[in-house]
């Protein structure tokens, strides 16, 4: 039988790949794909632990899966902003790789 | 009305003293009048105080922390005091009037006036004391009125080397003192003689201790009274104006030292060994000036020499355990010794501030008062029947001869060899031929010069007898040996003089020179050494530390170090976003460690 | 759903979420992406969360996805020319995520109900959307309103940073 | 009327900010404060224990915080010292070249600062009104300065600073140390609860009040930063500071760490001996190997802090009141010797002992002046420097006294007054080289102090030599309250 | 008279009213746009002095199971509310540099989204203030972070406003895949996501305490991302120095006092597990020494701020740690006044220099007033006594020594020195060196000298009498109460 450790560690594996992802990508689109992964993986977890954690009515704990609601929604909002930053940043400097923006340090 | 009289002839000098700085310091007439006129009327005030046999006067609460610590300020006037008091202030007045001459034309007549106040104030405070703080006050007031007077003429720069030298030495003497002091409170729970003294019990109870005390507190006399090996200071203080060698460095500073000793003579006497090495002392300081003052060709010094040996007497006297004599010869000697001085001041002043005895010669023609007075004070101070010298001096040679054959042998020797070098001085200057143009023009000084002389030399003459001096002093007792001991001193002067006069008769130069004794044993040069091998050393060394390791190590270093830490830290923000993620992540990963897994 | 359903949509999921990050063309980027968010849909579906694994399909596919594509295609990227790999960053950012998920399996591990299997529901509760649809207009009532207020200021923020011009 | 001494000085100095004639402001405000501080001493009575004059108002009441002053005899020292001191440093502010209504502004709110700590009877403004004075002091040194001014302000800062928040540090852990009903910041409440603080708190708490109030003293080894500040900070300044506020730290001590942490005061006895007699004797031998007049002052008030320090170790009632009147007598001698040499440099242009020469000639007034502020600082009967320097030394010596042995106190005392010999030695020689001797190239056309600026020399000669004469005026006022601290026996 | 909750209700309506008639006034002044917005704003925070505080219990369900209204809240809301305030009075002096730095047709374009964005920002903190359930934790902070995602990158015209946006984003967006991470291993152990409940939860012997740990310090990371701790500060310096002043200064203060609410909040739930205390300290330790350290070589004022603001978060949670809402609350006061006090200088002065520390030579000769307010700033921050960031310190040390945390009271004393450096620096520049030639100073307008003066005299005021905010500090005992 499938446990809930299965689902934790392989939501684990994808959060971790894609932390992967915004460490070893230079990309900024890549990145923010990235990160969308790691947020979906904490949703897989979530789900998860609301079936796992069944309430007294035998019912999943609907709770969680609000919450994985609210972040889909932040998400979705966060990947409209992002893009329009990074088109912005691509009209002023042509590029979308993080080595080219690098001016402000120290 | 008489008790408070004593408060007067100290607080008149001091007044005078601050009336010149204050106000009259533009107008020299002004300045050297008022001067004048508080040293006499004080003169006058203590021969009131001497006559009246009132011992007590008000007392004032100078610091009143009782029980722990009552310094009052308050006087002791018994005889010792009162002859003292007479002595300084009649010697002072004495001096105040010639300078009156001898300052005549300098610029500085108004600070040279009320320095001299300032030092009869410090001098009458000494002698008035009646506790310990007091007397160290009064001690290092003193000091400070002598560099004053020593510096006079400051833009000499002997004469500021001599009035720092001057002070630095005696504040070396004033820290065994103000030690010695210390012990002795600590003990006593006092520090007013007369109360130190009905706890003399008590502090006799551990002899060691006793010892130690009084051995430090003869260290503020061995300063001030300028003995081995803090003597160096006084033949350089002839650079002063030549009336303050006579008054302070002849007559009454150097004296305060014996006197300080005389006071707390109950301290003293009741340790054998602080005796013993007082008497050496004195003993060592005596002869040793004496050897040097036979070499020396300045006028002053060779008198200043003079003073140490004669100095030496007296503590030679104190530690053969007599006040009694050493106060007779502190009596005698302030007399002739300032007769001398002043002497020897008219004839520089006469010559143009010439010095230098191979300069002069034939004076006696010219000067004739000044040569009467100063054959008088010389013949005093060799020792010659029946001047006052003679009986002083004897005294103590008997008591040497009573009870310490050793200390006796160099006493005679000293005695001789100041016949000897007193002889020379008087050979060299006032007989043979003028040796320069100065000396050949010399004229004899003014009256207010003269006068003082003149009357100098009446005491200086007569002081020793009993009749005069026992009105002043208790005469120290009858000597058993008289006999065999005024023998042999005077036997001693006279071979003094003989060679003396035998070797020096009309020679035009040093016959024969000793180098030691001429660079005064060299001990100058070896106090330099000294102190540049120590102090020096030690201070240049601490300026290194300070410089070098405490500032520019320690605390400039560890400002440059957390600076330098900064500069490294920043560079962790290298403005690459794939490394921030890297940093955020290795500091998740190390903050889940520490936190989950420890 | 059998386990092995389970152990296939995991492995899609993982893959192309692999996927994600080392393709060098972002436009194959994008589609892992959306190949692995299918992945993940059918694995809430496996958890009885039909709504959560709708919702997952029609926001990423549909919306997300999409959204990605055409600004990929708006910039013109395309495979990135080679750069040289930075060796530090890539070893370290490597062994910082193999660390991270080292704890991350420990604390699974460690974790009681990790052996937990799949605890028995109340028969006929496939109706979920009516529970969260509940829950979210009632109890979560306050937070949905916030999250209006958020999208209303992504918007203004969409607009004002992408229009060319600002009127 | 406390309120107003400790308020002029700063509602002056914003009024000086805000446009107000610099100069005259400033000598108005100190001279008012000076008189109300005088009629302060005068009404004081001596005879009382406690504070007299209080005025109290709330600031923080859930901390027990007032906005609190009062005056006891050592206080009443301390703001006298003050006040003598800004009038001086005020009326011997030269003309100034640039902003000039800041740099008066700053003196009187250093004034202001160290007027306040010493009224305050508030643990917290206490330390407070001392850090006012912090700023102000890195400006002018900053601005006005001489040298390596910049180097030198950094260094004043950054070391008082860091001193200031150890001594915070302190300062909260005796409060917090003290059991919760007997919790205070007043000083007339901190005896109830500092009575109650266990030994092993008590060497804790004293320890760092020693090192925070330490710095601010420059005890040794903290001592660097001074020299180098107060050669490089203009006149009026370095007065201000080596005279009144530096006495800060001491104060603190006398009146805080001594009384309040016995226990601790008397574990840390043999380290604070060793560290005041590495001021006395090693600071002595650095500042003999000085070549800079200014710097020779520098460390010479860095050394003269160890007697008082020794004052403070002997703990008892005459060390107290010795050490009380030897800051005063400290303060005052300091700030002369300090407006004189800024009045040399100002006309001969140097401060080197090789360079000057001859001085007292063409410069007899300052002569005089910096003799007697030099006499007075090695400690000469007559100024109020000896009589409080007696008082340490006995104080010092009766300590542990007994006829066999010499124990630290008696070792310490001798090795202090080995320091007066030391302090002889430099200030004659720098005394010898500035003034004596033949005129040098440079002091051949320098002018003499005007006589606009004798006054200010007057006054603080004749304070110090008021308390020399008479240091019963000041101990009579004192005792009492020292009394309560420090019991004669 | 009204509920906490009408205060969040104002603004956004504010909000959207100011945003209707940008959108369809198109010929209004801008700046007017602004002015009502302070307006209403100013209201609003008068209107929060009539609310009624009721607490919250672990039984509540519904809206009040994710709304506090006790006074910890109330009082943020308030701070909220001046920071905004303030910062639209700075974002009106700063209109100059936005019209530069945008694409716009007209004079004033985008100036109306510049000054609505941070009324929406402002009820965002006001909902993290009174958030006592992660999931409304989680959309509150949402909201700000988005908010500030278009603000930092607002002046998209400039490459590094640009840069700092891009870095913001892709940082805070992983700060927040955190975040949510840890919610869930937190909900995952608790089965709650209220913070009094899960309390409760991981009161309970069955609870397993690594996996909570874990959740734990996930949630942790994204607020110290939040309130710039070390190791997450490492956005700080770059975005700071990068994005436009008036943000920076609304970053720095608003979002970092919003980070520590919620970090009080939630602190008082975990600390029931010892772990957690310790590595706070350590993250205490590590923020002072980093923030401090590396803000000594700064020669950008900005980004010096940025430093000084990572050590200010060290001394805060030195407060937060020794387990003291009232020290927090009141440095966090305190470091309001001075921090916006110094962004509202700098403002004026980079309008005519640049935002260099060189950009300040002479400065006490050019304008003296604002001379005297940066370095009552500058000495604030630095902790003179009598200003208000001395008794943020004097709490803070009192709040460590109370608790013995010897460790953090030995490097705050050892860091406030270096602090007193860098600080120094500023008021050394304004007044010891000559000005630079050349330089034209423009006074700024009447509006923000106002503004400065009164940051001045509060800074003075409450650091001579604190009486005001430490009574309304004081009745947060919830806090305390919850973790004694």
């Amino acid at each position: 039988m499938v446990t809930l450790g299965d689902y934790l560690m392989v939501s684990g594996l994808l959060f971790t790949i894609g932390f992967a992802g915004v460490m070893l990508r230079r990309n900024i689109i890549i990145i923010f794909m990235s990160l969308e992964l790691m947020l979906n993986s904490a949703n897989l977890s979530l789900v998860a632990f609301s079936r796992f954690r069944v309430q007294p009515g035998g019912l999943p704990n609907y709770h969680a899966q609000v919450f994985v609601f609210f972040i889909i929604t932040v998400a979705a909002a966060e990947v409209a902003l992002g893009l329009a930053i990074i088109v912005a940043l691509f009209r002023a400097r042509q590029t979308t790789h993080v080595e080219d923006i690098s001016t402000l340090k120290f | 009305m008489s008790s408070v009289l004593p408060w007067y002839v100290l607080l008149l000098p001091l007044i005078s003293a601050a009336v010149i700085v204050l106000f009259t310091q533009r107008s020299r007439a002004i300045s050297s009048f008022v001067s004048v006129g508080a040293a006499v009327v004080g003169f006058v005030c203590s021969c009131r105080v001497f006559a009246s046999q009132n011992t007590s006067a008000p007392e004032f609460g100078w610091i009143d922390l009782r029980p722990l610590l009552y310094v009052p300020l308050g006087f002791v006037l018994d005889d010792l005091s009162r002859t003292m008091l007479v002595l300084v202030t009649g010697v002072g007045a004495l001096i105040h009037v010639y300078s009156l001459g001898y300052m005549r034309d300098d610029d500085g007549k108004s600070r040279y006036f009320a320095s001299l106040s300032l030092f009869m104030f410090s001098m009458i405070g000494i002698v008035l004391a009646n506790n310990f703080v007091m007397m160290f006050i009064f001690w290092e007031l003193v000091g400070l009125s002598s560099y004053l007077l020593i510096g006079h003429w400051f833009e000499r720069d002997a004469a500021a080397d001599a009035a720092k030298k001057a002070f630095v030495t005696n504040r070396i003497g004033d820290f065994g003192f103000m030690i010695g002091i210390l012990m002795i409170w600590s003990v006593a729970g006092s520090v007013v003689f007369r109360e130190i003294a009905a706890q003399m019990p008590r502090i006799a109870s551990s002899p060691p201790f006793l010892t130690i005390a009084v051995l430090l507190i003869f260290c503020g006399a061995i300063g001030k009274s300028a003995q081995f090996p803090l003597h160096v200071w006084l033949p350089d203080a002839m650079e002063g104006p030549t009336p303050i060698s006579a008054l302070i460095h002849a007559a009454t500073m150097v004296a305060a030292g014996v006197y300080m000793l005389v006071r707390v003579g109950f301290l003293v006497q009741a340790s054998p060994q602080a005796l013993g090495v007082i008497t050496w002392i004195g003993t060592i300081t005596a002869v040793m000036a004496a050897l040097i003052a036979t070499q020396q060709s300045d006028i002053k010094r060779i008198l200043a020499y003079s003073t140490l040996s004669q100095l030496g007497y007296m503590v030679m006297a104190i530690g053969l355990a007599s006040g009694e004599a050493a106060m007779f010869h502190l009596f005698t000697h302030a007399f002739f010794k300032a007769l001398l001085f002043l002497g020897a001041g008219a004839i520089i002043f006469m010559l143009h501030h010439e010095q230098n005895i191979w300069n002069m010669g034939g004076l006696a023609a010219r000067l004739r008062v000044t040569f009467l007075t100063f054959l008088i004070g010389t013949l005093a101070l060799i020792g010659c029947p029946p001047f006052s010298g003679f009986w002083s001096k004897d005294a103590i040679i008997a008591l040497a001869y009573q009870r310490h054959t050793a200390v006796f042998a160099v006493a005679l020797f000293t005695a001789f060899l100041t016949a000897f070098y007193m002889t020379r001085l008087l050979v060299v200057v006032f007989f043979g031929k003028g040796r320069t143009e100065t000396a050949r023009h010399g004229e004899e000084a003014p009256w207010v010069m003269t006068v003082p002389l003149l009357l100098l030399s009446v005491p200086a003459f007569l002081g020793g007898f009993s009749f005069f001096a026992a009105k002043f002093l208790h005469l120290p007792g009858e000597k058993e040996a008289g006999e065999l001991v005024l023998a042999l001193a005077t036997a001693a002067t006279v071979a003094g003089v003989a060679l003396g006069i035998y070797l020096y008769r009309n020679r035009e130069t040093e016959p024969w020179d000793v180098s030691v004794l001429r660079h005064r044993l060299y001990l100058d040069e070896f106090y330099a050494w000294l102190i540049d091998a120590t102090q020096g050393a030690l201070s240049r060394i601490s300026d290194f530390i300070d410089r070098w390791i405490l500032d520019a190590g320690a605390v400039r270093g560890l400002s440059f170090g957390t600076w330098g830490a900064g500069s490294l830290l920043r560079l962790l923000q290298v403005g690459n976003v794939q490394a921030y993620a890297l940093f955020f992540g290795l500091g998740i990963v190390g903050v889940i460690y520490w936190t989950v897994f420890r | 759903m059998p386990p092995f359903l389970f152990w296939i949509f995991a492995a899609m999921m993982l893959v192309f979420g692999m996927g994600v990050i080392v393709n060098r063309n972002p436009i194959a980027s994008a589609l892992s992406l959306v190949l692995s968010f299918v992945g993940l849909s059918a694995l809430f579906l496996s958890l009885n969360a039909y709504f959560i694994g709708v919702i997952q399909v029609l926001v990423y596919a549909g919306a997300v996805m999409v959204l990605f594509l055409f600004i990929i295609m708006l910039l013109d990227l395309r495979a990135e020319e080679r750069r040289k790999i930075n060796l530090v960053a890539f070893v370290g950012g490597s062994a910082v995520a193999l660390a991270f998920f080292v704890q991350i399996y420990h604390v699974v591990s460690a974790l009681g109900a990790s052996r937990q299997t799949f605890p028995p529901l109340r028969p006929g509760t496939a109706d979920d959307v009516h529970s969260i649809g509940l829950l979210l207009f009632g109890n979560y009532n306050l937070p949905f309103q916030i999250i209006g207020v958020l999208v209303l200021v992504a918007t203004i923020g969409v607009i004002v940073l992408s229009k060319r011009e600002l009127r | 009327m406390l309120l107003l001494i400790v308020f002029l000085p700063i509602v002056c100095a914003a009024l000086i900010l805000a446009g107000s004639p610099a100069r005259r402001t400033a000598l108005a405000a100190s001279g008012l404060t000076l008189l109300g501080t005088l009629m302060v001493f005068f009404e004081f009575d001596g005879s009382r224990v406690g504070f007299q004059f209080v005025r109290s108002y709330t600031v923080a009441a859930e901390w027990g915080i007032h906005l609190a002053f009062g005056v006891d005899g050592l206080s009443l020292v301390m703001l006298l010292l003050t006040a003598l001191v800004t009038l001086a440093a005020v009326w011997f502010t030269p003309a100034v070249s640039k902003h000039e209504n800041s740099f008066y502004a700053c003196l009187l709110l250093i004034a202001g600062g160290a007027l306040g700590a010493f009224a305050s009877i508030d643990l917290f403004f206490f330390y407070a009104f001392h850090e006012l004075a912090l700023i102000p002091t890195f400006l002018l040194i900053g601005i006005w300065g001489s040298g390596n001014r910049q180097a030198a302000a950094w260094k004043i800062t950054i070391y008082l600073a860091t001193g200031s928040f150890i001594l915070l540090i302190g300062l909260i852990l005796l409060y917090r140390s003290m059991p919760e009903a007997a919790r205070s910041f007043d000083f007339r409440l901190l005896q109830n609860g500092a009575a109650q603080i266990p030994a092993s708190a008590q060497r804790t708490i004293y320890l760092l009040l020693l090192v925070g109030f330490g710095i601010l003293v420059s005890l040794f080894p903290f001592h660097t930063w001074a020299p180098q500040a107060y050669a490089s900070a203009p006149a009026p300044a370095a007065m201000l500071h080596a005279g009144v506020l530096k006495k800060f730290g001491l104060y603190g001590l006398l009146r805080l760490a001594v009384p309040l942490l016995p226990e601790g005061a008397r574990y840390w006895t043999g380290l604070l001996i060793i560290l005041l007699l590495g001021n006395i004797i090693y600071v002595g031998l650095v500042t003999i190997a000085q070549k800079r007049l200014d710097w020779m002052l520098g460390y010479s008030s860095v050394m003269h802090m160890g007697y008082i320090f020794l004052g403070i170790a002997a703990a008892n009632l005459l060390g107290a009141n010795g050490a009380a009147i030897l800051m005063f007598a400290h303060g005052l001698s300091i700030a002369l010797l300090f407006a004189v040499a800024g009045e040399i440099r100002s006309r001969t242009g140097t401060l080197m002992l090789s360079e000057l020469g001859g001085l007292g000639k063409v410069m007899p007034f300052a002569g005089l002046a910096f003799g007697l502020a030099a006499f007075a600082a090695i400690g000469l009967p007559g100024f109020a420097n000896f009589s409080a320097e007696v008082m340490v030394f006995f104080g010092a010596f009766h300590v542990g006294v007994d006829q066999q042995h010499f124990h630290r106190f008696q070792v310490a005392t001798v090795l202090a007054l080995w320091g007066v010999v030391i302090s002889a030695v430099y200030m004659l020689r720098a005394y010898r080289r500035i003034f004596m001797g033949g005129a040098s190239e440079v002091s051949a056309s320098a002018t003499d102090i005007g006589w606009n600026l004798r006054l200010p020399v007057v006054l603080l000669v004749a304070a110090n030599l008021w308390i020399g004469f008479s240091p019963q005026s000041f101990v009579s006022r004192m005792g009492s309250s020292l009394r309560t601290y420090f019991p004669a026996q | 008279m009204f509920g906490a909750p009408a205060l969040e209700i104002a603004v956004v309506l504010l909000g959207i009213s100011v945003l209707l008639v940008e959108a369809f006034v198109p010929s209004a002044d801008k700046r007017r746009l602004a002015l009502a917005g302070i307006v209403g704003l100013v209201l609003i925070l008068i209107g929060s002095f009539l609310v009624t505080p009721n607490t919250a219990t672990a039984e509540a369900t519904g809206f009040w199971s994710f709304y506090a209204a006790d006074p910890l809240a109330i009082f943020f809301k308030r701070f909220a509310l001046v920071t905004t305030i303030l910062v639209l009075v700075m974002m009106i002096e700063y209109a100059p540099i936005i019209r530069q730095s945008i694409h716009g047709i007209t004079e004033q374009a985008g100036l109306g989204e510049f000054f609505v964005l941070p009324i929406f920002t402002c009820a965002g903190l006001m909902w993290m203030a009174s958030a006592i359930d992660f999931v409304m934790i989680f959309v509150s902070l949402e909201l700000v972070t988005m908010s500030f995602y278009v603000l930092v990158a607002f002046t998209r015209r400039n490459p590094l406003t640009l840069e700092a946006g891009v870095k913001y984003l892709i940082l805070s967006a992983l700060s927040t895949g955190f975040l949510v991470y840890g919610i869930t291993w937190l909900f995952g152990v608790t089965g709650e996501t209220n913070l009094s409940r899960i309390a409760v939860a991981l009161g309970r012997p069955t609870t397993e305490h690594a996996p909570a740990l874990f959740g734990m310090v996930l949630v942790l990371v994204a607020l110290g991302f939040k309130i710039a701790a070390v190791p997450f500060q490492i956005w700080i310096p770059d975005v700071y120095q990068g994005a436009p002043t008036p943000v920076t200064a609304f970053l720095s203060v608003g979002s970092k006092a919003a980070g520590f609410v919620v970090l009080l909040r939630v602190l008082s739930v975990f600390f029931v597990l010892p772990q957690m205390q310790r590595v706070l300290v350590a993250i205490a330790i590590a923020t002072l020494i980093y923030g401090n350290l590396a803000a000594l070589p700064q020669t950008n004022l900005k980004r010096l701020l940025a430093y000084s603001s990572i050590a200010h978060a060290g001394y805060l949670l030195i407060g937060v740690v020794s387990l003291s809402g009232s020290a927090v609350t009141f440095y966090l006061v305190s470091y309001l006044l001075m921090t916006l006090l110094s962004f509202a200088v700098l403002i004026v002065v980079a309008n005519s220099a640049g935002d260099e520390i060189r950009d300040f030579d002479g400065l006490s000769q050019r304008s003296p007033f604002l001379a005297f307010a940066m370095m009552i700033a500058m000495v604030s921050l630095a902790g003179v006594p009598f200003t208000a960031g001395f008794f943020g310190k004097f709490m803070i040390f009192d709040a460590a020594i109370r608790q013995g945390q010897t460790a953090l009271v030995v490097t705050g004393v050892v860091t406030v020195a270096c602090g007193f450096y860098y600080y120094l620096k500023v008021v050394r520049a304004m007044y010891w060196e000559a000005p630079r030639v050349n330089t034209v100073m423009l006074p700024g307008s009447q509006l923000s000298r106002a503004t400065i003066a009164a940051l001045v005299v509060a800074i003075v005021g409450l650091g001579v009498y604190p009486q005001p905010i430490l009574r309304a500090a004081q009745s947060q005992s919830s806090y305390a109460a919850a973790t004694r």
